[in-house]
């Protein structure tokens, strides 16, 4: 038994066909009462109001909008390395996620920003990285949207992605030197005493657990639909034959 | 020095068009090879110069001693015929571009820009191209097309001369070169795929 | 190696080669920017450094669809592919022949354009500084996604669409070393990053656009 | 409902564009999925009768 074998197209159908029931119940639930708890139940911040709220829907956006990149990041080595075609199409499902969370945590963030800083945009370096970000995204996705070979479009996004990663990390530490920002710090980190408080705390984890699941079942969704096209095309390639 | 192509499958897109295609040619001998349009000759002579992946099988020969001539002749047209000419022999790491110029009666035509050329000269250009790289095993794709009576006859005369220095040619054509017992004929037809399977990467969604 | 360089240079100065081209598109890009802010020089000379390196960042763009597909369009570039010479090789030949024909005209253009947005006298030589050693990584990141949409027609629009978000670092350091070069500030950061940035593409991305240059012509 | 106070926009503007973006790529992804879903049925049902 090795984890490899749900790299099989037909397998990783089957298997994320049981496991989809369960996790969208899991998704629904943990948004509901994360979003529930946080919007109707804790209080307003004493000196950022109601305007707190947000924070459940931007934070947990932005963790997605960055770590679906990275996963994209570990399927592209993933497939440029041991060329499971499963990883391949769960980097073009995960991207339409990723770029989908970028927006809302750009908006959310425009929101925000209005009341709290007194402008809608501001060139802070967090919020031109996640612009960058988008960018990258939008890019990515037009590339794979522009080649029609599928294997082709999977080897030169993974190169893409590779590529663009390196660029992102580049372009954060080059937009930090070109502007200090105004936003905060990071909201959650493991290693600070100064969390927020835990009234916040608590549905925050709810919500961050159901965007990530929601990530999970988006994205599994988004890999079966791949998998099909994929299968369809080579169906139709056997027929013509 | 001989090719020989055991068991081999190629593929163009996600279909194989080709399998079990196997030959062997020696030093001096020429290989035509004959077929219907869409058989996969193109596919066959791209994957031989280490153009394009092989999906199954085995091919004897490095891709350091072939030379490949397709549909297009890469000319440019800004450039004069010696310019462009002279460009291949430098990259190839040879010096005379005489001989290849002779050879199919460029000589004329030697300061004129490749945009200038009609057709048939244009394919004379890309022709004498494969003189000045030295290489001894030749992939041509239809290497007479828009060429005249007189110029297939220089064609056939360069084709002679190489392989009676030991060269080789695998072509498509469906001109008689007179070559004689040098070419073989291949009927790439017995080759055809017959279970029209997908290319290996479309294997897994099956 | 060199005989591909000699011929890129020549077919970029013969006609139709497009030579020139991203000069003037350079020369309009500067020219318009007063058009659309106002003649103010106090303005225009603050944001002259920007102006500038944009505008040569838009003209280097402007070419790079041209450094593969002409090749790709009429076989040469299989001919290369076949050829002794590694990929590798031939992908840092073409960014260098693209620099050569887009970036040093741009470099030496640039001081002369700076005249028109009233650039203060302190700033030429950082203008000249930080575009000679920015534009090379210009080149050889366009290089790549040149070699990324080879096989595709019409690629031009999407090639700019990848290519820009990967131009923001070295923009970024250009610009900045160009502006606290105006203002006589301290240098050293941009200078060393911007150095940085160009050496570590030159070394590393023509493997990265060899390999999408292989893929695409299989 | 909570009191919003003058945020009111934020909030809502915030919320509502979330949900807004967050329905429209749920419909996304899984109208794509039926849609591939239909047409290989319909390819592996043909296959089946011919």
């Amino acid at each position: 038994m090795s984890l490899w074998q749900y790299a099989n197209p037909v397998k990783f159908l089957n298997l994320s066909g049981k496991v989809l029931p369960a996790l969208s119940v899991l998704t629904v639930i943990c948004l509901v009462t994360g979003l529930y708890w946080g919007y109707f139940v804790t209080p307003d911040d004493y000196k950022q109001g109601s305007t707190v709220k947000i924070i459940y829907i931007h934070v947990p956006s932005a963790l997605i909008a960055i770590n679906a990149w990275f996963m994209m990041l570990v399927a592209a080595l993933i497939w440029l390395i041991r060329r499971h075609h499963v990883s391949a199409l769960a980097a073009k499902a995960a991207s339409h996620v990723g770029v989908v969370m970028t927006l809302i945590a750009l908006i959310t963030g425009a929101f925000w920003g209005q009341p709290m800083w007194g402008t809608w945009w501001a060139w802070d370096p967090r919020l031109t990285s996640f612009l960058i970000l988008f960018l990258f995204y939008l890019g990515y996705i037009a590339l794979w949207s522009a080649i029609e070979d599928p294997d082709t479009a999977a080897d030169l996004t993974s190169v893409l992605c590779i590529v663009g990663s390196v660029f992102a990390v580049l372009s954060r530490y080059a937009v930090n030197f070109w502007n200090q920002g105004l936003h905060q710090g990071a909201t959650l980190s493991l290693d600070k005493e100064e969390n927020i408080s835990d009234v916040f705390y608590f549905p925050l984890l709810f919500c961050i657990a159901g965007f990530v699941l929601l990530f999970l079942v988006l994205t599994l969704v988004g890999t079966r639909a791949e998998i099909r096209n994929r299968r369809a095309r080579a169906l139709v390639a056997r027929e013509r034959g | 020095m001989t090719l020989t192509v055991s068991n081999l499958s190629v593929a163009r897109g996600s279909r194989i068009l080709l399998e079990g295609v196997h030959f062997t040619l020696a030093a001096g001998q020429a290989l035509i090879l004959r077929g219907p349009n869409g058989l996969g000759k193109t596919t066959l002579l791209r994957t031989l110069a280490g153009l394009q992946k092989i999906e199954t099988g085995q091919v004897s020969v490095a891709p350091e001693t072939t030379v490949y001539a397709g549909h297009a002749d890469g000319i440019k047209s800004t450039l004069t015929v010696r310019e462009n000419l002279q460009f291949w022999a430098k990259v190839f790491g040879t010096r005379d571009i005489g001989p290849a110029l002779a050879a199919f009666d460029l000589m004329d035509l030697i300061d004129r820009p490749g945009g200038m050329l009609s057709a048939g000269q244009k394919r004379r250009l890309g022709l004498a191209r494969l003189m000045v790289t030295g290489r001894s095993i030749w992939m041509l794709d239809e290497p007479t097309v828009s060429l005249d009576t007189h110029a297939v006859d220089q064609f056939a005369t360069m084709i002679r001369r190489h392989i009676g220095q030991g060269g080789c040619a695998v072509m498509a054509t469906h001109i008689d070169l007179g070559l004689g017992a040098d070419a073989q004929v291949l009927d790439l037809s017995q080759f055809r795929a017959t279970d029209p399977a997908p290319q290996s990467s479309d294997e897994a969604f099956l | 190696m060199i005989a591909l360089l000699i011929r890129d240079l020549r077919l970029a100065l013969r006609a139709g080669g497009g030579f020139g081209l991203s000069l003037a598109f350079f020369l309009i890009v500067v020219v318009l920017i007063p058009f659309g802010v106002g003649p103010e020089m106090a303005l225009l000379s603050k944001i002259a450094p920007g102006i500038l390196w944009v505008g040569a960042l838009l003209a280097c763009l402007l070419s790079l669809d041209r450094i593969f597909a002409l090749d790709f369009e009429d076989g040469s570039l299989d001919l290369l592919a076949t050829a002794p010479l590694p990929l590798e090789g031939i992908v840092m030949v073409k960014a260098l022949a693209h620099w050569i024909t887009t970036g040093l005209p741009l470099v030496i253009a640039a001081p002369f354009l700076g005249v028109l947005l009233g650039l203060p006298a302190q700033g030429y030589v950082w203008i000249i500084v930080s575009l000679a050693l920015g534009t090379p990584a210009l080149s050889v990141i366009g290089t790549f996604g040149g070699a990324l949409t080879v096989g595709i027609k019409r690629g031009g629009l999407l090639l700019s669409l990848l290519v820009l978000p990967l131009y923001v670092p070295t923009l970024i350091f250009g610009a900045e070393l160009a502006r606290r070069g105006v203002l006589g500030m301290d240098t050293t950061t941009p200078i060393l990053m911007l150095g940085g940035i160009t050496c570590a593409v030159g070394a590393l991305l023509p493997f990265a656009s060899a390999a999408v240059l292989k893929i695409n012509l299989r | 409902m909570p009191e919003l106070g003058k945020y009111a926009v934020a909030v809502y503007g915030s919320y509502i564009s979330t949900l807004v973006l967050m329905a429209a790529l749920v419909v996304f992804v899984v109208w794509r999925n039926a849609k591939a879903r239909r047409t290989l049925e319909q390819i592996e049902g043909v296959k089946k009768h011919g």
